[in-house]
């Protein structure tokens, strides 16, 4: 077995581990917490799959933006959910929740079925781009190649982001400010 | 190496995890949590098809675009929240079913 | 007035309207007065005065004359006309006289004797009253008249017993005293009606006088055959029935005597004149009036009853304490004579007796009045509660009230029928026809004579006991109270102008020079029957002898009982005393076997009437309500029933649609994902 | 203008004016109301003095003997095949309706001088006190059965509102009731109404005709109609002129009313307020009477006399029974209501007779008691405004408390009882002479009857004496105390002048019967010789 592969399954199962107990935990602060790990163990699992960059992005922007604004709205509407978590102490098991369990088990189910039926590894464009060389080494270094496309290839999708993004400025601005001023 | 297939079922794994938080929580912030999980194991699985596109990069440039479009949505989402909270007093989702009078 | 018998003065029945009238005005003058006013006695007491004068006159214009008789048209019903007259003959112009010439002592006795009432003014109100239907009862010549005039009696009767209304007693026996009446109405009514129906007129004349219809009526073969038609002999018994119910009821014969001991609660002075001297008497009368409408065999059971109720009375009036009660019952006694005489055909001495009982009884009456005044008198100076009617209480009053005592003396002598007195004269006649009458006839009916005689004992006894107890010995209540003051004596004149002028009508002199035989009495002269038998019998010799001399004895005896031994002479436990002291117990037989059951029959009708008859219109209330329940439940349950199922139907399905509409995010999200995971699972399977 | 229709309309004339009335003027409403019953008294007295006597003008049967006539068509519909429907606005009195309208006339003053005690809603009371005044009038005087209908269910409907309305605790119980009783006896009048009209025509114009008098005459029959003599129809397998006859008897008795249709009357007299109680006794149950009289007898007089036996009996019957239910009563009121019944019933006995005595004895004792129960009523009407209440048993000593009521009372109780000098003896004497002369006259009624007839009268004694004895006499005792001592006033001037035209009547009438026998012995010979000649 090599280090790589040690290191995929290592990260896998810390991003799987910590993403569930985001999502079994009672507390809200402590799965807040737990998902900066998921996240950090993501951004793990995109550098073994050669996207350097990507991860660094989602370092960046998740755990430096995201989580901080998540943290920000948790603290701003605070004793509600302290309400929230004093409730839920004490039940482990909690029958409101097993139709949703079965939902996403189920799912999990149908999606495995699907990804093992496809084959990923050997569908035809991707036979083909390894015939052609058209394949990611780790010697590769992608961000040029990555900076050229945005600005080239990818232009159009780049500037509707962009005013996306200005929009969801503006817009999350004008939500937050209170009502009163309206 | 390791597989396409390896990638795609830590996906799969995270994203079922996200659709359990989505539909249980009663909170909106680990809703909001859940959504942000699902998006990673989109994200995941761009990534790792990306991989086999050295010429155009389309899986990693899509990759950064989901990530930044999560960021925006969660940002207007947590907005959305406080605001919710300031007229509800409440961000459980299943108080909120009320429309605007 | 049409109709007059031609050579008839017409005056005359001026005069009779006259004398009923003036009462009445009297009456209605009183009516309008104030009710202490003392001028009412005075109005009263003249219009009797005039009417007595002219009663007077029209008796002496038609006695032993032809029958007046004078009518006019009152009112037309149907084909029948009924006619208002006059009918004066022999009976009527001496009931007439008589009951005059009785209410003007009375009347002056009364200006004295009520002169502390309240309600002066209404006693004299009713008493004019009482007179003008009286007199108006004894000259109508109409049935329909006689019987308004005979409820009219009953009436005024009814208020004067009521007057003292705030006694219970008092009320309670004016109340039975006008329900007895009643019953005797009913049986007159009846008896009027079943004549008109037979002979089509209401005309006493027509009917009872001379060649009367009645008279001309025969019964044969089960039918009362007449001119005008037939009809079951039956209803000619009901008819006597009837006429008999009504002497009994107002005659105070048995079974129907016992609101005459009641009616003693009116004032003295009105006992005196309806209760002992007139109105008890119309029952005589009417017998007089109807007489051919009885059958001999009806007169015999008529001198049956008289004859009973003479004996029944006379025993109870032995035991009685009561002054008035003794009296009451003596009257009934006398009246169960002149009945008994009606029976035995004795007609004229049965009218004569009771021309006589009624000045002789009156009188006593009044000596009673005076006694009964003084002895109040003296309770209400002394304050001691005491019965001032009790005889235990008085005695050995002779010296107190001589003028009373003297009158006392002669109405008791008269009671007793002792020679000289007007008592003897009637009550002999009566006697010695009821022994004629019974010769012949079968052994039991010897009872009759026989009963009336042995009456005639037990009421010189009672008498004497009465006088003894009343007038001799010592006075009873100073030997209890030694203490009592006594302010007693005869009181003014117009207690004695009447005392005295009724003790003289009771005399002798008045009916008959002769002063032993009865049949040399003008008015026995002048009522008696064409087929009487003259003095040949050997009954009118010893029949007076032996009553008399016996009558003295009995006296004697009575006064050494009562006075010189001062004991009671019966056992007061015995039998025959209960049964004579409680007045035969029929009070309480009456009571228990009569009114309680007609209460009860009422009640049971009322009960009858609330749940049977009522209960069925509320059974077809709640059955009818039932159905329309019925009805509503199903349009309720059936036919709404549909419609809401369907309804309940269309609710439930957009209920159930309207649960995915809940407003709940999460809910849709999962549902959503439910579904996509549906349509994967469908996708790989199919 | 026709003096009968003048008569019926008053009482509407004057309604409009209280309509018009602003409710502020409320206090004149019981003056307009007694002018237009004294106008009405004065109009039916001066009927009355111009009501010719003699055979000539007998009525009955002949149309052109009935007097004050107005005949005018009023509804006239040409139905095509169907014939024409005819009806006439027909008004007329004969004998037996003239006295009965005096009577009306004077109780109705009496009711109004009642309804001063009336203190709510005075608009409403004295509005359908005229419209039933009007109707009582119109069923006296109508001669066309359908008006005739008409009138007598405009009766029924003031009456309900007046005892619903202003009755005692019990009022809807009692309006209810008498409502559906009634109702229930003219629903079928209704239905023998129509068979009747359909099988008479009139001779003059061919059509069907509702004229009373008309069907009086074998005549007028259609050859087989339902109710013609002749073709003896049969309804359910019976006579159908035997269940004409019946539907109609039992339609009028239950006004009457006859034991065992009776329940009504204790419950709406006691219930209704004292004018109302006035009005039902002493009109109200006239009209049943009278309605037997004119209607059953004269529509279907064979009828009548092979039933005369058991009319007699239901009158005998009501007599008893209705006496004997007083003896057992502590209301006062509910008491003379059951008197009521037990006089009421010597009217059947008279009629039921069909003797010329009979009749006139029982349209005598509808006058009579038409002034004595409303004197009756009155009366009581006085003690229960002093002090709402009327039980026999919490009173005692009245004599002395208020002695001219006691007068009064005693006039009213002994004029009931039958003393002579009042109305109430002629009329029993010769309704029960009338019966006993039925037997030998026309064989209709058993002897016995009469007999029976005069028990009743004994018991009526012995019911009223013993209430005055109880109520009246003794010392003074009543339940109220001191309370009741200072409301119990003696009669006011009002009340005097209510009671004194009643007692007046009463004693006028019984001293001079030929006031009433002199103006119905016509009709009466009339209407026995019609009955004969079936």
């Amino acid at each position: 077995m090599s280090l790589v592969r040690l290191l995929f399954y290592v990260m896998s199962f810390i991003a799987i581990g910590s993403a569930l107990y985001a999502a079994l935990s009672k507390n809200l602060v402590r799965s807040i917490f737990i998902f900066f790990v998921t996240l950090f163990a993501l951004a793990g699992l995109y550098v073994i799959a050669l996207a350097d960059f990507v991860a660094v992005t989602q370092v960046v922007i998740y755990v430096g933006g995201i989580l901080v604004l998540i943290l920000f709205a948790f603290m701003l509407s605070g004793r509600e959910t302290l309400n929230v978590i004093q409730q839920q102490k004490g039940k482990f098991v909690n029958m409101a929740k097993v139709p949703a369990v079965i939902l996403a088990v189920l799912f999990l189910a149908v999606i495995v079925n699907i990804i093992l039926k496809v084959d990923a590894d050997n569908l035809p464009w991707v036979k083909q781009a390894i015939a052609q060389k058209n394949e990611i080494t780790p010697a590769n270094s992608t961000i040029e190649n990555i900076g050229i496309n945005l600005m080239t290839t990818y232009l159009l999708p780049f500037e509707a982001i962009s005013v996306l993004l200005l929009m969801a400025l503006v817009g999350a601005a004008h939500l937050s400010r209170k009502e009163g001023s309206a | 190496m390791i597989s396409l297939t390896d990638f795609l079922l830590v996906g799969a794994l995270l994203f079922c995890t996200g659709v359990y938080m989505i539909v249980s929580k009663r909170n909106s912030i680990q809703v909001l949590i859940g959504i942000e999980l699902m998006l990673n194991a989109a994200i995941l699985n761009l990534v790792a098809f990306g991989k086999y596109d050295k010429l155009n990069n389309g899986g990693q440039v899509f990759a950064l675009f989901a990530i930044v479009l999560a960021a925006a949505t969660t940002a207007v989402a947590l907005a959305i929240i406080l605001n919710v909270y300031r007229r509800y007093k409440t961000i459980d989702p299943d108080e909120i079913k009320n429309l605007r009078d | 007035m049409n109709n007059a018998i031609p050579y008839t003065d017409p005056s005359i029945f001026c005069y009779a309207i006259l004398a009923v009238a003036l009462p009445l005005f009297a009456a209605l003058i009183n009516f309008c007065l104030p009710v202490k006013s003392k001028a009412a006695g005075w109005i009263s007491t003249l219009a009797i005065l005039v009417g007595c004068v002219l009663s007077a006159m029209v008796f002496a214009a038609v006695w032993n004359q032809q029958p007046q008789h004078v009518q006019t048209l009152w009112f037309t019903i149907g084909t029948t006309k009924v006619f208002a007259g006059i009918l004066l003959n022999n009976l009527s112009a001496m009931m007439l006289l008589l009951v005059s010439l009785i209410a003007l002592p009375v009347h002056i006795y009364s200006t004295a004797y009520m002169k502390c009432d309240d309600r002066y003014s209404r006693y004299f109100t009713y008493l004019s009253f009482f007179c003008f239907s009286m007199l108006g009862l004894v000259i109508v010549d109409s049935l329909v008249l006689f019987y308004a005039f005979w409820e009219l009696v009953g009436f005024s009767s009814y208020l004067l017993i009521g007057f003292w209304f705030t006694r219970d007693k008092a009320v309670q026996a004016n109340k039975k005293a006008f329900i007895m009446n009643r019953i005797g109405d009913i049986g007159l009514l009846s008896a009027i009606i079943i004549i008109f129906a037979k002979f089509h007129t209401f005309d006493i004349a027509t009917l009872f006088i001379n060649d009367n219809l009645v008279f001309k009526s025969v019964i044969h073969d089960g039918l009362w055959i007449s001119a005008s038609g037939q009809i079951p002999a039956v209803w000619q018994y009901v008819a006597c029935i009837g006429v008999f119910m009504a002497v009994a009821a107002k005659s105070a014969q048995f079974p129907l005597h016992t609101w005459l001991p009641d009616a003693m609660e009116g004032p003295t002075s009105v006992s005196a004149l309806i209760h002992a001297a007139t109105m008890v008497a119309a029952g005589v009368f009417l017998l007089g009036r109807v007489y051919p409408l009885f059958t001999d065999s009806e007169l015999t059971v008529l001198a049956i009853i008289g004859c009973f109720t003479a004996f029944m009375a006379a025993t109870i009036a032995l035991t009685q304490n009561d002054l008035k009660r003794v009296l009451a019952y003596s009257t009934i006694s006398q009246l169960g004579y002149m009945i008994l005489a009606m029976g035995v055909g004795a007609y004229g001495s049965s009218l004569f007796h009771l021309a006589t009982h009624a000045f002789f009884k009156c009188l006593l009456f009044l000596v009673a009045g005076v006694v009964i005044h003084e002895m109040q008198h003296i309770k209400e100076e002394n304050n001691l509660d005491i019965d001032p009617q009790n005889i235990h209480y008085m005695g050995g009053l002779r010296k107190k009230l001589p003028v009373t005592f003297i009158a006392a003396v002669v109405g008791s002598l008269a009671l007793i029928g002792i020679p000289l007195t007007s008592g003897y004269l009637s009550k002999d006649g009566i006697l010695i026809q009821a022994f004629e009458w019974s010769e012949g006839r079968s052994a039991w009916l010897k009872l009759i004579p026989a009963g009336a005689l042995f009456t005639s004992w037990l009421t010189v006894f009672y008498v004497s006991r009465l006088m003894v107890k009343v007038f001799f010995g010592e006075f009873r209540l100073l030997k209890k109270h030694p203490e009592i003051k006594l302010h007693i004596s005869d009181g003014g004149w117009q207690y004695r102008v009447p005392l005295i002028l009724l003790a003289i009508c009771s005399l002798f002199p008045l009916f008959s020079l002769n002063p032993f035989f009865y049949e040399k009495a003008w008015l026995f002269e002048s009522l008696k029957p064409a087929e009487f038998m003259a003095r040949e019998n050997i009954y009118h010799t010893i029949i007076p002898i032996g009553v008399n001399i016996l009558s003295v004895f009995v006296m004697y005896a009575a006064y050494a009982i009562y006075v010189k031994r001062n004991t009671f002479s019966f056992p007061q436990t015995g039998f025959l005393y209960r049964l004579s002291y409680n007045q035969w117990y029929l009070d309480k037989i009456y009571r228990k076997a009569i009114v309680k059951p007609i209460l009860g029959l009422g009640k049971t009708c009322f009960w009858f009437d609330r749940n049977v008859i009522d209960g069925l219109i509320h059974l077809i209330e709640r059955s009818s309500r039932m159905v329309a329940a019925l009805t509503a439940w199903s349009d309720k349950h059936i036919v709404d029933g549909f419609l809401h199922l369907m309804a309940a139907l269309v609710q439930s399905i957009g209920n159930f649609a309207r649960k995915f509409q809940n407003g709940k995010v999460q809910y849709y999200l999962y549902s959503m994902l439910l579904i996509v995971l549906i349509l994967f699972v469908l996708k790989i399977l199919i | 203008m026709n003096l009968l229709t003048l008569l019926i309309f008053i009482p509407v004339l004057f309604a409009l004016v209280i309509v018009l009335l602003p409710s502020s003027q409320r206090g004149s409403f019981k003056y307009i109301t007694l002018l237009a019953t004294l106008l009405q008294l004065g109009i039916s007295i001066y009927i009355y003095l111009n009501f010719k006597t003699g055979a000539a003008s007998a009525g009955i049967n002949h149309e052109d003997q009935f007097q004050f006539v107005q005949k005018l068509p009023w509804i006239g519909l040409n139905l095509g095949s169907m014939g024409k429907l005819q009806i006439d606005y027909f008004v007329g009195i004969d004998g037996i309706s003239v006295t009965l309208l005096v009577m009306s006339a004077l109780v109705m003053v009496v009711a109004t001088l009642a309804s001063w005690e009336i203190k709510s809603n005075l608009k409403g009371f004295f509005l359908l006190f005229l419209l039933l005044d009007m109707a009582v009038m119109g069923v006296f005087c109508a001669l066309d059965f359908f008006l005739f209908y008409l009138f007598y269910e405009l009766m029924l409907l003031p009456l309900y509102f007046l005892i619903g309305m202003w009755g005692g605790v019990r009022r809807e119980y009692a309006a209810i009731k008498f409502f559906l009783y009634t109702l229930f006896g003219s629903v079928f009048m209704l239905l023998v109404m129509v068979g009747l009209y359909l099988s008479v025509n009139d001779p003059a114009t061919g059509s069907h005709t509702f004229n009373i008098i008309q069907m009086m005459n074998p005549a007028n029959y259609t050859q087989g109609s339902v109710f013609s003599a002749a073709a003896h129809q049969t309804i359910l397998g019976m006579p159908a002129r035997t269940v004409g006859f019946v539907v109609l008897f039992i339609a009028f008795a239950i006004k009457v009313p006859i034991v065992p249709l009776h329940t009504w009357l204790p419950d709406a007299h006691v219930e209704a307020p004292t004018p109302v109680s006035i009005i039902l006794a002493g009109v109200l149950l006239k009209i049943g009477g009278y309605g037997i009289i004119r209607i059953c007898l004269g529509i279907f007089p064979e009828i009548a006399s092979s039933g005369a036996f058991w009319l007699g009996l239901i009158g005998v019957v009501s007599i008893l029974y209705g006496a004997c239910n007083a003896l057992a009563q502590r209301d006062l009121k509910r008491l003379i209501a059951y008197s009521s019944v037990s006089h009421m019933g010597f009217v059947l006995l008279g009629i039921a007779s069909q003797t010329a005595e009979g009749v006139s004895g029982a349209v005598m004792q509808m006058v009579s008691h038409g002034f004595l129960s409303s004197m009756l009523f009155f009366l009581v009407g006085v003690v229960y405004n002093r002090v709402h209440d009327r039980d026999i048993y919490h009173f005692r000593g009245l004599g002395t408390q208020m002695p001219q009521y006691t007068a009064f009372v005693m006039v009213a109780f002994f004029a009931s009882l039958g003393l002579p000098g009042f109305s109430a003896f002629v009329a029993e004497a010769f309704t029960l002479a009338g019966t006993f002369k039925s037997p030998t006259v026309n064989g209709l009624l058993p002897y016995w009857m009469a007999i029976c007839g005069s028990v009743g009268i004994l018991l009526g004694a012995a019911y009223f004496l013993w209430t005055l004895q109880r109520m009246f006499f003794g010392k003074v005792s009543l339940k109220g105390g001191e309370v009741w001592k200072i409301a119990l006033t003696d009669v006011s001037i009002r009340e005097k002048l209510a009671l004194i035209p009643m007692a007046a009547a009463a004693l006028a009438l019984g001293l001079m019967p030929s006031l009433v026998f002199g103006k119905i012995n016509d009709s009466v010979l009339a209407l026995i010789q019609f009955l004969q000649a079936k």
